[in-house]
Parts: C-alpha cells; structure tokens; sequence
C-alpha cells in the first residue's frame, strides 16, 4: 500500500503536528506532543475524562478530545500503546479535583501502562478509575466478555461519558452509566485487505484476492472465519445475526447503530449496509434511534467496515443526543 | 569468597543485552507475527537504542538508581506489552539494590525475584498462561536456590538459564491465555511465546554466551 | 479492490435507499430517488441551489444538502451525470419563486443535462441561473480556465452560496459571491492508486506500483505527470508552488485550506500534509482563516488527496464561517 | 417514384441499431478508455436496452411523436455526454415529422439536418474538435445535397456513410478539444473518436449494412 509520508519514524509526531497546526483553538499538548488534552483543560467541577492508544485509528482516539466528549488522550506509535509518564501528563492536567476516568480499548500494553499511570496518579492523589471497552463480540465468546477486545464501539462510551460529565455527574456516576452503556454495545467487523505500519513496511496479513475475513480486529487481529467474499447484504445479515445473539434486545427496543468504515471502504458501502441493517432491525421490531455512518475508529487503508449496535434506556438516549463538538466530530 | 558485581560490569551486561536484542529484532518479530501483531521487533529495536545511549551516559555509581531510571526511560520509549513488562522488570530489580555501588550474587537473586514478581503484578498472568513469566519464573527460583545453597555464580547462571529454556518450551504446545496471542486460540499451539524467548535471549547475553 | 456490494448495478439506488434510511428527518426525495432535496425544501424567500452529478464522490454532491448549503441534489450514475429531467425535478421543488441557482463541476455530461433542465426550467417561468465549478488547475492552463473540471473546490462554493442564499441575498448577489469565490479557489490533487466503477468491475487506470500521478482528476482523468512516488513534503510542495503560482496570493492574505483524501487515504496522512501546508503558506506570509482536513470530495476507494486554498476577503470569511448542518457536514 | 418509409420501417432501423449497439459495446469502450473515461460501452449498452424495450412496445403510428418521446426516455436512461446529444438527436430529428404516419427521404435528410444542429446546439461544440459532429455534419450535407439532386435513398445513404467515415478519419490525427479527451491534449491525437465511430455505427445500422 503506497503512503503519502515522509520517513516512517516521524509518521506520528508530523501527524500530531498538522493537528496542533489545524486545530490550536480547541486542543493543546502538555509536556510532550503525545498527550493532547482540550484547550480549556481542567475543566472547573468537571470529572476529567481520559483516553490513550495507539496512532493509525483517526478520529480513534484523539479526536473524539472535546466538548461533551473527552479532556484529554495519551498518543502512542502506530497500533502502539503511549507510555505511562504519557498518560500520567494527561492524567494530571485534566483532573480538576473531581477525579479522573480511563476510558480506552482493552489491549495488554494500554492496559499495563495505564494502571500504571493510575498507581502514579493517586500517589499525587488524584482519583482514578478504569472503564475498559470490549465491544468486539468476535475476539472472545460471551461466557469470557473480559478478554473481548475494544473497538469502534468505544466512540459510543466516549460520547456517554462525556455528556454525564459535563452535566455534571460525579465520578461513580460517570463511571456506572459508562459501564451500563458498555453492557449493551456491541461491535463487530469484517476486513477485505489489510493496512501497513510505516515502520514495519509491509502489509499487517495476507488476504487473498477474493477472500474477507469476519471477526478482523481493527489492528488485523484474527476474526471468526477467513472465507471467500460475499455479497453485501449476506455480510451484513451474518454480522447482524451474531451481534443480536450476543446483545439480545426485546422488540421494540431503541437502538444506536453505526456502520463504521476501517478506512479504504467508500461512504456509499456503507449506506449500502446500512439500507439493509435499517430493514433487518425493522423486521424485528427494533428501532433505530440515531445511525452513525462514517468512519469513526479506522485501520488506516484496510477496506472492512464494522457495525456496533447499542440499546438505549432513557438515559441514555439523553446522553447520547447531548451535544458534541471536537474537531472530528460535532453534534447539536 | 564472594563474586562482587560492580557497575562497570552490569553496564557491560547491559550492552551485551543490547546487541543481542538488535541481533535478534528480526527472529522475534517472525514469532509474534505468528502469534500477536509482529511488532515485537520494533520493540527489541527501542530498546536495544535505549539501553546503548542510556547507559554510554550513564556512570552507574548508584547501580539502583541507575536502573530504576533506566526502567522508566524504557517505558517511555517502548510502551508495548513487552516493553512495559521489560521496564517494571528492570525498575523493580533497581530498587532492590538502590544505594548500592557493588552487587552480590545475593542481590542478583533478589533482583530476579523482584523482577519476577513485578512482572506478575504489572501483567496479571501466571505460569502456564505461555508469557515471559513461564521462562522467568522458573529461571529465577532456579537461581535464588542455587545461589542459597552457595553454588557459585557461573553455574547457578547456567543451570537458571536451563530452567529458562525448558520453561519456555514447555508451553511452546499449551494455547496462549494472555494478550493478544489468546484471541488466536487454538492456532497458537506449537509456536514459541515471543516474550518467553525474549527472556531467554536477554540471560543469555547477560550470562556472556 | 475488493468492494462490500450487492448488484453492482444495484449501487446507486441502493445506497440512496441506506441514505433515506438514516436521514429521512432531513432529506427528502421528489419524483425519483435520484432527487434528492431538503425535507422543508422550497425555503420560502431564499433562492434555491441545486447541484448534480455522479455517484462515488461522497459527501460530494449530495452530501451537501442541508441547512446553509444546498436545497438539492441530482444524483446519477457512479461517475455519470444524472439526467436533464432529474434536475429539473429537483429544480421545481427548491423553487421558492425566488429563483434557483446550479452550480456544479465542469464536465461535458452535467453541462448539456443541467442546460437542458434550465431550459425546461424557463419554460415554467422558474429562473434558473448555472455557476460552473472549475478549480482543478491541472486540467488547463490558466489562459483556458474555462476548460477546467471541477474538484473538490466546489465544496467551498456551495458553503459560500448556500450563506448567501440563506442570509436573503437575490439571485444576482447569490451568483455574484459564488462566482467571486470560485475566482479565489484552486484545487490540485495526486493519486496512489486507482478505483473501480461497479458496473465496469475493473480499475479506472492502471499504475505502477512506486509511481504517483500528480494532477490526476477525481475519476482517474490524466494529470499533469506521472512519475516515481515522492515523500509528502515534496509533493506537498510541488502542489503548492503551483496552486500559489495560479492563485497569486499577496503577503498577508488570509486563506481557508482543504486538504481532502480520494477515499483509501488515511486522515493521519492528510495531517501530516497539512503541517507543510501550513509551514509553507507562513512562511510566505499568508494566513489560514480555517482548514478543513478529511474527505470531502472522493474518488471511492482510490489512494491520493487534493489541496485547495481559497483566499478570502471579509464577505466570504464571514459566509465561510456562517453555520451549516447536513448529515454529512457540520459548522457552527 | 419517391420511397416512402413507415413506422414499421422505422421501428426496425431502430431495433438493428440496438443489435449494432450491444454488439459494439467493448469495442467502444476500448475506445473512450484511450480517450476518455470508458464509459460508453456502458452508455450504448443502456441506449440498446431502451430502444429495444421502446420499439417494441411503440407502434410509431405517430413516427416524429415516438421519436421525441423517445429521446427523452434515453436521457432519462442514459445521460453521459454522448448519451444526452443522441437523446437530443433524435428527439430534434423526431421534431421535424411530428404527426406523421410516413416520411419521405426529404424528411429524412430534414431529421439528420436537425439532429446535426441539436448536437451541435447542445454540445456547443465545432468542426474540428473531434466529436461526433465530424462523422455526423459531412454526412448530414451529403445526404441533403444528394437527395435534393434527387439521387435515390440507397446511393445517398453509401455516400453519407462514406462521409461519415471520413470525416471520423479525417480528425483521428487531430487533438481532442471537447469533452474529457481535451484534457488529454497532445495524447489524443492517433486515437479514433469513439463518438464519430458510434455515429458511423449507427448509420450503419440504419441503412442496415
Ligand atoms: N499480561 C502479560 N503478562 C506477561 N507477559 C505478557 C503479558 N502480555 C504479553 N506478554 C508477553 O509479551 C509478549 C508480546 O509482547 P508484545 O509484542 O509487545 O505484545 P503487544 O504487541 O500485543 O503489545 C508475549 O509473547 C508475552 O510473552
Ligand atoms: N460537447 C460535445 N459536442 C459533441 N460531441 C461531444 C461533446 N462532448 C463529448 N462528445 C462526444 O462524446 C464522446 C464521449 O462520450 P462519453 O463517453 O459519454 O463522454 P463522458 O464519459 O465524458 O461523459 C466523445 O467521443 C465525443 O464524440
Ligand atoms: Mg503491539
Ligand atoms: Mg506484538
Ligand atoms: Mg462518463
Ligand atoms: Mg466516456
């Protein structure tokens, strides 16, 4: 996959660089450039909200920093997680004396460096708590939920946290909804080609030409089954059977979907899928409440797409429509 | 008579350490594309960089000091699983000698245990799980016990070495459990644990062979 | 390149169905689905703007209808002009009496169809005026500007007109300030690698594996050379050499920037052209008023990005800046 | 004794024309992807399918009525560059006998005389620039001249035909100044316009050769 880059060792500090260049009204670093934060952090009487991973997932992780939405993100190389002393910078510049929620995709080197992050951060007594996202129903199956990975559903638990916060929820009340939010999202996905580390130079898998494999984790890790191409309505009806056994909504339940593009895969595919999910929920008496379409959490050119459901109470539904606005994504 | 490590000797290990691991970048790397993400060569790399500049700079008087600072330095630079691992390893064995300007092969042990049980904390696996942990739990009880019994230095070092080796290939054809190698499942039978062998390769450049 | 579809020639129409799906509290369509309007469309007392052309560029065209942007939409075929009788359907419902203004890319199909539907238009006494898009510079040279296609630059033009439009400007002033704007937009892209139309089922053009095509338009028209791929400094570089050359901005001249991908290119990327983006326009003395960095104007799943700069004076700063809300673009 | 051409006759010219299309579908297209953007095979295919489905359902009792519904009904169906100009071809072609049941070759020289100028109207485009117009424009004024020196429809259909084919030749070596083959500039000269060689199809086809 040819790049529009420049030496692969300062992929990640020239992105960050076009980013402060870009958006230096909303979002600033501290300490280093890998820790982004919001321009205004800390927020006064505000639970800071803080997330980290690797790079090469745009608008995952950093963009969803801003209001309504995340104070703060640690930046690591691509698909690499960012070091403790990262997350430590960012910890402490969005705490405002109300504490502190991680919020980020559960994978072993996030997860290390994180707590660590955390046992620093209390040594300077600041309240620190974990929410882990493991949405990708294809990496564990049900019975083992705490070793699923953490995918495009995330943008979900971001946008969750971030409204309870900024109305003013303490920090038991933001981690609680976060984790109720969690219990009733669910993601899954589909590859069809796979992505390049600058760095490594070659592509992350082999596919063949006429294959896709289901289940693929947003950094190529392994899915459920590698088999030859199908038609889009055939994929769709396949992940949308699994992702509805796994959450198991009731008629007439109201549901968030988002179709999210893993990076090479055009807009128009995705409305194609999301046509058929719309009838297929339908079908089963369920309704959609908001539909996300896009690219939300990307592999940067592997073509795929993903599709994360999430059941709504009334809460959540509020949580969900309350506004947003970072410079990856707004809503009014 | 006792062996005394001076710091002149571990920055001499610890440069052996770092060729090792940019000899063998590429070796590990083909492990963990059969069972992660294949960046473990990456990793290797930082490391080996970090640890060729950081102790070219450093004088290790305070021989503690020296690698508490070193093991944060690493976490900075290379914050993957195994890195993060390799970091709390190598800050937790500081801090057993901090203060110190000479070690004894009882500091060693003790280095080990500490490494060891920092390991286990920082990544909440346990033996048999096919981590690191499975070739540096029995090298380091191999190692205390030697040492406790008075065998000297060389010997023990060997026979911790073979206990690093066998643990390693004893869960070469168990499933991963921990990381991203458990969501392979099944497909990870009969391939070597990355971390595990890491560990070996660093004992052996320590060691000197 | 592998594509999630069904029929390919199910594309379109099934994608406009996943789009009516999800936006229905928004779009709206008339007569056919190809026509695609603004769910309170005609506005009453606001000229309406119409736009029209081939799928596969999304959010271009349809993307864009919304509020403080355009009323309607013709959408065709991947990569073909929709039909004479299409926009004058679109034409009749964004009437208001006020009048309805086309604008829209500079390409042989769109040209005789959207003149045919204006010609029709005038026959029911709806006036209708047409503003074509031409910024890609490297489709003509400046002394044929007339000659070229337009790219993703008419983005810009229907921010700038639907401002207007919204604000009560007549259909002279509407014309007016988009025709003055596109006076100060010039666009130049590069492509890594091909795409291909459904229907056809093999790659718009071929290319080499280490080569780049600088000046290629958005469905694979030749560009200006085609040589050995370069770091994205260079060619961020020689990009703007040449949109500044063509442009001539003075010392001191405030610009908004659009750096868009063609569909496979990551946003990480697009950040890091940016950041020279930037360097370069300060170190000439210029300033970015705003910079609009994702996929704006896309060529499905072909590899590549464009640059635009469009220098701005204080009217169109002020309409740039103006809201705008459809479901594919946001401003506040 | 003047030919007299029925809506019968009509209809068939038409379904030999969609025969041609169809069957010169890939041939075109491997000309517009030299020139263009490989489209009209798609174009002609989409063409071929509405007249066949439109002839057959037509009885083109009203020959010049059908023809004007019947351009529209190809621009609704097929609107690309050359798809819009045919569709305005035949719909100013079908202009000209509006109300009748039969034409005379003097119509026919009329319909090819109005199509030429819709094309031209439409396209906004010359003699010279290498379009459709350099096969249809000769063809169109030989046929006239010749039907008006009252040369039978046959002999005058082979001369316009040969007209057409010449003046197709005739710009082969020339640039492309129109549509998307002109930003190919210097590139295109060589390559055969694939709308002048889809106007001497169609003629062909007509005249049913
Ligand atoms: N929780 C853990 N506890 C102990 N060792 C671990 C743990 N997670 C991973 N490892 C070790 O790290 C190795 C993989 O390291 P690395 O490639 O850095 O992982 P990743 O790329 O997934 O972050 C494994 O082979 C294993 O030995
Ligand atoms: N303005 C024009 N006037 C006359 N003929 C034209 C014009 N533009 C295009 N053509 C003809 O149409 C042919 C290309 O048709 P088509 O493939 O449909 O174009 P596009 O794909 O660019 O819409 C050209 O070979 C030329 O003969
Ligand atoms: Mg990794
Ligand atoms: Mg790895
Ligand atoms: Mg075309
Ligand atoms: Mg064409």
């Amino acid at each position: 996959m040819k790049k529009l880059i420049n030496q692969p060792e300062n992929f990640v500090i020239e992105c960050l660089g076009g980013l402060f260049k870009a958006h230096s009204d909303k979002l600033d670093f501290t300490e280093d450039i890998h820790c982004v934060v919001r321009k205004d952090a800390p927020i006064g009487g505000k639970v800071g909200l803080a997330t980290g991973g690797g790079s090469g997932h745009l608008p995952v992780f950093l963009g969803y920093v801003g209001k309504g939405m995340l104070d703060g993100c640690a930046v690591g190389d691509v698909f690499a997680s960012p070091s403790s002393d990262q997350m430590l910078a960012v910890t402490k510049r969005v705490n405002s004396g109300k504490g502190v929620v991680y919020i980020y995709g559960n994978y072993g080197g996030d997860v290390m460096n994180f707590d660590m992050a955390a046992e620093l951060a209390e040594l300077e007594d600041i309240d620190v708590r974990t929410v882990l996202v493991t949405d990708d129903i294809a990496s564990a199956p049900p019975e083992e939920k705490t070793r699923r990975r953490g995918v495009a559903g995330m943008v979900f638990a971001f946008k969750i946290a971030g409204a309870k916060a900024e109305l003013g929820g303490s920090i038991e009340e933001v981690v609680g909804v976060t984790e109720r939010a969690l219990s009733n999202i669910r993601t899954m996905g589909v590859a069809l080609s796979p992505c390049t580390v600058p760095m490594v130079g070659k592509p992350t898998f082999t596919i063949n030409d006429d294959d896709m494999e289901i289940g693929m984790g947003i950094h190529g890790e392994p899915g459920i089954t590698r088999e030859k191409l199908e038609s889009s309505d055939r994929i769709t009806s396949r992940m949308m059977n699994a992702l509805l056994k796994d959450l198991g909504p009731s008629k007439g339940d109201k549901l968030a979907v988002m179709v999210n593009g893993l990076g090479a895969t055009p807009l128009e595919e995705l409305y194609i899928m999301y046509g058929k999910i719309f009838d297929l929920l339908t079908e089963k008496d369920l309704r959609v409440h908001r539909a996300y379409i896009g690219e939300f959490a990307t592999s940067m050119e592997m073509a795929g797409a993903s599709i994360t459901l999430f059941r709504l109470d009334d809460e959540l539904t509020s949580l969900l429509d309350y506004h947003a606005e970072t410079p990856f994504f707004s809503q009014y | 008579m006792d062996v005394v490590i001076s710091g002149k000797n571990v920055r001499e290990s610890l440069i052996r350490v770092s060729d090792a691991l940019f000899e063998n970048a590429d070796y590990l790397t083909s492990l963990d594309q059969k069972l992660g993400d294949g960046d473990i060569g990456i990793t290797m790399t930082k490391i080996a960089r970090t640890l060729k500049s950081y102790v070219t700079e450093q004088p290790f008087e305070d021989i503690g000091k020296s690698l508490v600072e070193l093991g944060l330095v690493i976490n900075r630079n290379a914050p993957s699983s195994i890195g993060t691992l390799l970091s709390t390893a190598i800050l937790r064995a500081g801090k057993v000698v901090i203060n110190k300007k000479e070690i004894s092969t009882g500091d060693l042990a003790a280095m080990l245990d500490a490494a060891n049980n920092g390991i286990k904390e920082r990544g909440k696996s346990k033996l048999g799980d096919k981590t690191i942990i499975d070739a540096l739990d029995p090298a380091s009880k191999t190692f205390s016990e030697l040492i406790n019994e008075g065998v000297n230095l060389n010997d023990a070092s060997m026979k911790a070495l073979q206990s690093a080796e066998d643990g390693r290939d004893r869960v070469t054809g168990l499933e991963s459990r921990v990381g991203r190698a458990s969501w392979l499942g099944e497909r990870t039978k009969g391939c070597i644990d990355p971390g595990a062998e890491v560990f070996v390769i660093i004992l052996k450049s320590i060691i000197g062979i």
